[in-house]
């Protein structure tokens, strides 16, 4: 089975408006996409319907083939999908590397985590994630105190201490300098192909160093999909979205 | 003219800021770069008074308004556009945007200014700031601060997470701001070529210090890939 | 069928009244007030005060305790509330420690009594305030009887709950409370005296119980402890309500009353105010966040 | 809005500050365990054990509070509850109980509420004295003490967690079923003796020893059953599910995107935390000699809150020290002569300054100057903010 | 040596303590009475007072704190039943007397507490057959809070309504602090009763008589008649609210005797207060202090056992007339009254038993004076 993510004729309706509208794709197993669109197109909403947190009014949602439409948040997590917010979201009176050995959730259950310490395997993803994040510096801090930038890496470090196959990115660099961009492109682009990532970012320079097939949503709705090349010289989209500049 | 002398500031026990100085001349731009975490926002929250305690001057055209409570420095004229917006969820636009009036001298009214550069915002007004999107946001935290007729904009990280044609504009208001409204700006940013664009001035900040200043058109690209690279 | 009406409108005008002034303080500014009940005991007492010592009746003691129960809760809010705004847990503690000193202060009358001196109306005993006559007399209308006292405190609550919507929804001072409410570091940012607003709404939350109190002292014994056990009925009422809705406040006592009138009718009290409670907790759980409340994303 | 507490346990632990926090629990151990040897008092014992009692419940609502999240207004319920089915039992071990014209075992406060001519048995005295039946054993009425509450706790939280209720709202809901079942305990009078709750019982007897409540063989039973709730207690919060259950805390949504069914492990401590209660409540039975509806008053549960809070809520230890310490201050304090009156304004001032001043109590106060030390000892330059990731 | 320590346990503050101080003060008058008089055998009492706070468990654990670390034998204390439960086993199984001055539901036969307030037949034996034959009402609605007290006054009287031919058509209650009586005046009003016997307790008395005449009921179409409404009650609600009712108790301040006159007057000097009322168990309290006297020096010990054996038969003359202590259940023989209440708060006696009574604390199960159930062996519960 290639299809990773395969949503179709996904709906929500906000009493009368529709954030997403009929939105239908498929994201092969081990590729990265890039959604692009307007502010308040519906790209948070998109990744709040698949990932558990708002629930559909129409249309489904398959991951590996497993129906997970409205499932609550925390089975469709345990069916692979993480998720990255638009505001950080870290646990904020822990400490950095608790937040990682929380993350590192290879048995879910209460009775199964009576026991003082983490699986060896676990145990070891955590420290590579934090060689990969950088976060060595802070692992002591109360993850509260990190700023803005260091609170996302954490958080994208939590994700793969996880073990998501499918991994939702809202905006994973909002707040970051050009290099720290670059940085988290790296990072990005070291997942591909193990992992399966969803991407929406409005920062194109970020987009471009990513991307290999872009969706633009508008309105709720597909405006347009295809790889960069075509995006960029879509007239509907320069016009939409991009303005003047392009993806440069 | 906006003007820090000295400035330490505090997180509970643990210092963010030392000994900061930096001057933004009436009209201007500056520009505040830096690493994440180096202290930007802690920067422009202690203009305002908002970290926890803080020492050394901040002076506001020649008066020194560092003892002034929060709400004090806004009504002398300074305004802030939060990282994160930091929008009232349940207030609608409306009130969201006459809330940023309480620092105003005159009476309490949205901006003239407001129609031209977010018409979205002016034909929803009666939506509530929660259910808006990122970009929405943006702009209304932008109106907001506009509604107090400030002298000096503080904004922190304006174009995070703004759709490209958008934070075209955004850059284009900010640049109109300064230039019609003489507005003088502190902008934090990360967008090193927009700053360039925009700024006359310059900050560095690193780990809490100011590690390089002055004019835009002197911040070598050395300057950048040492303190903003990784 | 209209008495059953009148006097579950009666229980729910008493209920709104206590919960009005929550509404403010926990509804609006995130403080659990615990000692809000002894604020409603200083307005009754201030009612049996004025009445002993000034003879003033019923209409001026209102005024006077608004007053009283005000500074007295100014002068919480500037001790022990400013420093604990945010922190809604701790405000529930150090206000149950507020309520433990302020009844005990009544009892002692205000620790004076250890120097012998005696005021007459305050100590540990019983006290009544006088009600003038004609509001306790019952009016025969179209052989229905009315009781001008229970009318007097309905028509009352009302005009407060109107004047609160007013204040709170109508005028920059209720903009200025909600939004510190929300975000108080950005509404200061925007100019906004924290600090005072704070401390204002919290003594006109505060003048509110006072009033609610010489309007208990009515009909219910005025001592030390009356308000401790009404500021938990306040409390659920203005949870099941919605936090920050003064609507939901409204509507919440409306029902709350009327369930308890109509069981207390058709069986008992005591049944009453079980299913009162069982009510609830069934509203919370149905609705969690209240009967009306904003729903952010 | 939700119950957002700045003030949060400073989760990250030096290798000092773990050591001195075992040495903490072993001091305390070793004191309340060796204090019989020197105070020779059996008041005071029987005193310190109701307190040691309190301090149990001091476990329970930290550990509900402070490591979940979770303030649970209503403790007393379970407490109550605990303590209600022992005494049952209890009750009818009492020498009076035997003694009502009936060979079988008859509370006599089912006498004065019986119909007049009723059968004067258990099964049918009164209406719903028959619950009565199997509280015979002694073992059954202690076993429910634990189980009773854990039922209560699980259904309730199960409703309360899987509704996603949270915050102030779970504090309501509890404060309204305390209120709820009290009222209803009070009102069933026939088979509860309402409002004077159960007294005159028998004593916990164990292989024909009887526990008099003014022996040091029962303190010990108070004692050895704190220690062992303390340890097990710190145990489950050092688990992994006791730090996923500080994250479900911190932000549930975040752990929900974790794949960790939040809901289950809040159900899970606030049980485990009403069980604690419960025991409590049997504990205290056999300590006082009674049970009352004043158990379940709000006063009450709103009182161990506090008790928690001066201790520190974020800390077992801290908790159970705060509630011992402030009921011993409130005990002395009320016995002085000249406070006599005034005992109250003293015990409500500092309440309130324990919590301007120190918001994570006498455990928050502890850590701090333990960390201050620990500086020093570095000679660490005065604190600086923590460095960026480079 | 020269001093017998006693004990005083009340609550000085929670709700209990508006009744509770006026015991305390009652108790601490006698005591220093006793002293200046010379004391008891020539030794001062020194009293030991302490505070229940309202709570049972604090009442519990001050008892043991008497009992067991100051080693007292005697305690003088409590209002409620419920406080009394809290402290008896303490008592019973360390064998150390309590001085008990509250009417109470009966239901009690133990060897180590001396009752000195009235049980129900002391209140309602010569109540019911005078509300019945004098006032001439038939139709009863039973009222009162919700505990035992209240329920067993009205199991009495439905037996006592019963036997002198009239009825009771309603036996409802209220939770105790309960001051919403809207729907319960209501309902009286509906129920066509003509007299409403009260066992209400508390503030909630005040609450009650308010909503009564806000409902536009007055006492002499419907009279409240009622077994706990003292004049702390009536001072509390306003006497304009209970013009016209009654009450019984053994003891009124309005008693017209020099004794009583004597007593209300000192009674206001103690507690510096010129218009304090006095009332049944504050008199009680203070009338049991003496009673225990007098066991003391009959006995010529104050052990616990000696002050039982001296106390039984003992006689005082009370501000209230005579009182006795039954030497074999230890309860207190008392004169029951009646009074109408008048606009100045005070009663009027309108019945008094021409003797005491003799108290039968298990009167509801037919006990009577020549076929006791409990006596000094202990209760005979073979005939319950
Ligand atoms: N709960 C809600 N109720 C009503 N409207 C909502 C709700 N949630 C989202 N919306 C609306 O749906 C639209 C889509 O919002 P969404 O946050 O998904 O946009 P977005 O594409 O993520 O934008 P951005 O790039 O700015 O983050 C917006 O217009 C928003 O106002
Ligand atoms: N509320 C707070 N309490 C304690 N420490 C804080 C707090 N906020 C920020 N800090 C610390 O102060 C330092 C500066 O943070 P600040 O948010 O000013 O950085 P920044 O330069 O704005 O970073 P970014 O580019 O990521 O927004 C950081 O190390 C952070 O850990
Ligand atoms: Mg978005
Ligand atoms: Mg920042």
């Amino acid at each position: 089975m290639n299809e990773a993510l395969t949503i179709d004729g996904l709906t929500v309706d906000f009493g009368g408006f529709k954030a997403v509208d009929g939105f239908t794709t498929v994201v092969q197993k081990g590729e990265l996409r890039v959604i692009l669109g307007p502010n308040g197109a519906g790209k948070t909403t998109l990744m709040d319907l698949v990932s558990g947190k708002t629930a559909s009014t129409q249309g489904t949602v398959h991951l590996f083939g497993e129906n997970i439409t409205n499932r609550p948040e925390h089975i469709i997590a345990r069916h692979g999908i993480g998720r990255k917010f638009q505001i950080p979201s870290v646990f904020r009176d822990l400490t950095v590397r608790q937040n990682l050995e929380v993350a590192a959730s290879g048995e879910p259950g209460v009775f199964r985590n009576l026991r003082l310490h983490m699986a060896a395997e676990d145990r070891a993803r955590v420290e590579d994630v934090i060689a990969l994040t950088r976060l060595e510096p802070v692992l002591g801090t109360i993850a509260g105190e990190l700023s803005h930038g260091q609170m996302q890496w954490l958080e994208l470090g939590m994700l793969i201490t996880q073990q998501a196959k499918v991994i939702l990115l809202d905006e994973p660099t909002a707040g970051m300098t050009h290099a720290e961009t670059f940085r988290t492109a790296e990072i990005i682009n070291e997942m591909k192909g193990s992992h399966t990532i969803l991407v929406v970012e409005h920062d194109m320079a970020f987009v471009r160093k990513i991307a290999e097939r872009i969706t633009v949503m508008h309105m709720g709705k597909l405006l347009a999909e295809g790889p960069m090349e075509k995006i960029e010289t879509d007239p509907k989209v320069r016009e939409a979205y991009l303005g003047s500049g392009g993806i440069h | 003219m906006l003007s820090l002398k000295n400035l330490d500031s505090f997180y509970g026990r643990s210092q963010a800021l030392h000994d900061v100085s930096l001057a933004a001349p009436t009209g201007t731009i500056l520009a505040v770069l830096g690493r994440n975490g180096v202290g930007k926002t802690t920067l422009l929250r202690s203009i305002l008074g908002l970290t926890d305690r803080q020492s050394g001057d901040v002076v506001l055209d020649g008066e020194n308004i560092s003892s002034d409570a929060t709400f004090r420095r806004a009504r002398a004229g300074i305004a802030y556009v939060p990282q994160g917006r930091m929008i009232i969820p349940d207030f609608t636009i409306r009130e969201n945007i006459l809330m940023g009036g309480f620092a105003a001298n005159g009476p309490r009214a949205i901006p003239e200014i407001v129609p031209k550069i977010f018409p979205y915002l002016m034909e929803n007004l009666d939506r509530p700031g929660g259910v808006l999107s990122g970009g929405q946001q943006q702009q209304l935290a932008i109106a907001r601060a506009l509604a107090s007729g400030p002298k000096v904009l503080l904004m922190d990280e304006p174009t995070e997470g703004i759709q490209p044609n958008i934070v075209e504009q955004i850059e284009d208001i900010i640049i109109r701001l300064n230039a019609e409204l003489g507005l003088t700006i502190l902008l934090v940013e990360q967008n090193v070529k927009f700053a360039r664009r925009a700024a006359q001035n310059f900050t560095m900040l690193e780990n809490g210090r100011v590690v390089a200043d002055g004019a835009i058109a002197d911040l070598t690209e050395e300057t950048v890939t040492k303190h903003m690279a990784i | 069928m209209s008495d059953i009406i009148f006097i579950g409108l009666s229980l729910s005008s008493i209920l709104l009244l206590i919960a009005l002034g929550l509404s403010i303080t926990y509804g609006a500014m995130g403080v659990i007030n615990m000692a809000h009940g002894e604020l409603v005991m200083i307005g009754a007492y201030t009612a049996v005060l004025a009445g002993l010592h000034l003879g003033l009746n019923l209409f001026f003691a209102l005024p006077l305790a608004f007053v009283t129960s005000g500074l007295v809760g100014l002068v919480i809010e500037r001790l022990v509330i400013r420093r604990l705004y945010g922190r809604i847990i701790d405000t529930l503690l150090a206000t149950w420690g507020v309520a433990i000193l302020l009844q005990q202060l009544i009892r002692l009358e205000f620790g004076l009594s250890f120097f012998g001196i005696h005021i007459d109306g305050l100590g540990p005993g019983l006290q009544n305030m006088t009600v003038p006559a004609f509001l306790t007399q019952p009016i025969d209308v179209a052989g229905m009887t009315i009781q001008p006292y229970r009318t007097f405190i309905i028509v009352v609550t009302l005009l407060l709950a109107g004047l609160t919507w007013w204040l709170m929804y109508r005028t920059p001072m209720g903009v200025q409370v909600r939004a510190i409410m929300r975000n108080p570091q950005i509404a200061a940012a925007c100019g906004i005296d924290v600090r005072r607003v704070s401390a204002l709404t919290f003594a006109y939350g505060s003048g509110l119980a006072g009033i609610a109190g010489v309007l208990l002292a009515g009909f219910k014994t005025v001592m030390p402890e009356m308000g401790a056990s009404v500021v938990v009925d306040g409390f659920l009422v203005v949870v099941v309500g919605g936090v920050g809705s003064l609507l939901g406040t409204i509507l919440a006592a409306g029902i709350l009353g009327q369930i308890n009138g109509i069981v207390a009718l058709l069986s008992n009290d005591i049944i009453a105010r079980a299913v009162v409670f069982a009510v609830v907790i069934a509203l919370i759980l149905w609705r969690p966040r209240g009967l009306f409340s904003f729903k952010s994303r | 809005m939700s119950i957002e507490d700045t003030s949060t346990p400073t989760s990250s632990s030096s290798r000092l500050q773990r050591y001195a926090d075992w040495a903490v629990y072993a001091v305390f151990i070793v004191i309340i365990l060796g204090a019989p040897m020197v105070i020779d008092d059996v008041f005071w014992l029987n005193r310190i054990s109701k307190y040691l009692v309190f301090g149990m419940l001091g476990i329970a609502i930290a550990l509900s509070w402070g490591y979940a999240g979770i303030l649970n207004l209503g403790q007393g319920l379970f407490f109550g509850l605990g303590a209600y089915m022992t005494a049952m039992s209890l009750k009818l071990m009492s020498a009076t109980s035997l003694q009502q014209g009936s060979d079988k075992p008859v509370p006599d406060f089912m006498l004065w509420n019986a119909e007049p001519g009723a059968v004067t048995d258990l099964c049918c005295i009164n209406k719903g004295s028959f619950l009565w039946i199997p509280f015979q054993s002694q073992w059954f009425g202690m076993a429910m003490s634990i189980v009773i509450p854990l039922i209560v706790a699980f259904v309730l939280s199960s409703s309360i967690f899987r509704l996603r209720v949270s915050g102030v709202y779970v504090a309501i809901i509890t404060l309204a079923l305390v209120l709820l079942v009290r009222l209803l305990l009070i009102d069933a009078q026939p088979i509860t003796n309402g409002f004077n709750g159960l007294t005159d019982l028998g004593w916990l007897t164990i292989g024909g020893f009887e526990f008099d409540p003014y022996m040091v063989e029962t303190y010990y039973v108070v004692a050895i059953s704190l220690t062992v709730v303390l340890l097990l207690g710190r145990w489950l919060v050092s688990t992994r599910a006791g730090l996923i259950l500080q994250s479900t805390r911190d932000d549930p949504t975040r752990a929900r995107y974790l794949g960790y069914d939040v809901a289950a492990y809040q159900i899970f401590f606030f049980t485990i935390s009403a069980g604690i209660a419960g025991f409590a409540g049997l504990l205290y039975v056999v300590a006082a000699e009674f049970a009352s509806p004043s158990f379940m008053d709000i006063g009450f549960s709103i009182s161990m809150v506090v008790w928690a809070a001066v201790g520190g809520r974020n800390s077992l230890i801290g908790a159970c020290i705060g509630a011992i310490l402030i009921n011993t201050v409130e005990a002395t304090v009320s016995e002085t002569e000249i406070f006599k009156e005034a005992w109250k304004l003293i015990i409500g001032g500092v309440f309130v300054l324990v919590v301007l001043y120190m918001p994570n109590g006498l455990a928050g106060i502890a850590r701090d100057l333990l960390a201050r030390f620990e500086r020093r000892r570095k000679g660490a330059p005065a604190e600086t903010a923590p460095k960026a990731a480079e | 040596s020269g001093e017998i320590e006693v004990g005083v346990l009340f609550s000085l503050t929670g709700g209990l303590s508006i009744i509770e101080k006026s015991l305390a003060d009652a108790t601490m008058m006698a005591i220093d009475e006793i002293n200046a008089a010379g004391g008891v055998n020539g030794m001062m009492i020194k009293p030991i007072l302490e505070d229940g706070a309202s709570d049972p468990k604090t009442y519990n654990e001050k008892a043991s704190k008497l009992v067991i670390r100051d080693r007292l034998q005697t305690v003088f204390g409590s209002y409620t039943s419920a406080s009394r439960k809290a402290v008896l086993p303490v008592f019973e199984k360390r064998n150390s007397m309590y001085f008990y001055p509250t009417y109470y539901e009966g239901f009690e036969c133990s060897k180590n507490v001396v009752y000195t307030g009235a049980v129900p037949n002391q209140q309602l034996s010569n109540f019911i057959p005078w509300i019945i034959n004098t006032l001439g009402k038939k139709k009863f609605f039973i009222v009162g809070s919700n505990y035992i007290y209240p329920r067993e006054m009205a199991k009495v009287s439905k037996i006592l309504i019963e036997q002198n031919g009239g009825e009771w058509i309603a036996d409802e209650y209220l939770e105790l602090g309960h001051s919403e009586w809207g729907a319960m005046v209501s309902k009286i009003k509906e129920s066509g009763c003509d007299v409403v016997l009260s066992n209400v307790v508390g503030d909630s008395v005040v609450a009650f008589y308010r909503e009564f005449k806000n409902q536009g009921l007055t006492h002499d179409k419907l009279p409240i008649c009622a077994t706990v409404t003292s004049e702390i009650e009536i001072a509390a609600m306003g006497p304009e609210f209970a013009v016209g009712s009654y009450t019984s108790f053994p003891y009124f301040q309005a008693i017209d005797t020099d004794r009583n006159r004597d007593f209300v007057e000192r009674y206001r000097k103690y507690v510096n207060d010129p218009k304090a009322v006095t009332h049944h168990a504050l008199e009680s309290s203070y009338f049991q202090v003496y009673l225990w006297k007098q066991a003391v020096e009959k006995a010529g010990d104050i052990s616990a056992d000696a002050v039982r054996e001296g106390i039984k038969g003992q006689v005082f003359e009370a501000p209230n007339g005579t009182v006795t202590v039954d030497p074999e259940n230890l309860h207190t023989y008392l004169t029951p009254r009646i009074a109408q209440w008048g606009a100045d708060g005070q009663g009027t006696i309108v019945d008094e038993y021409p003797a005491p009574t003799e108290p039968l604390p298990y009167v509801a199960y037919g006990e009577t004076p020549d076929n006791l159930f409990c006596t000094g062996a202990g209760l005979d519960t073979s005939k319950l």
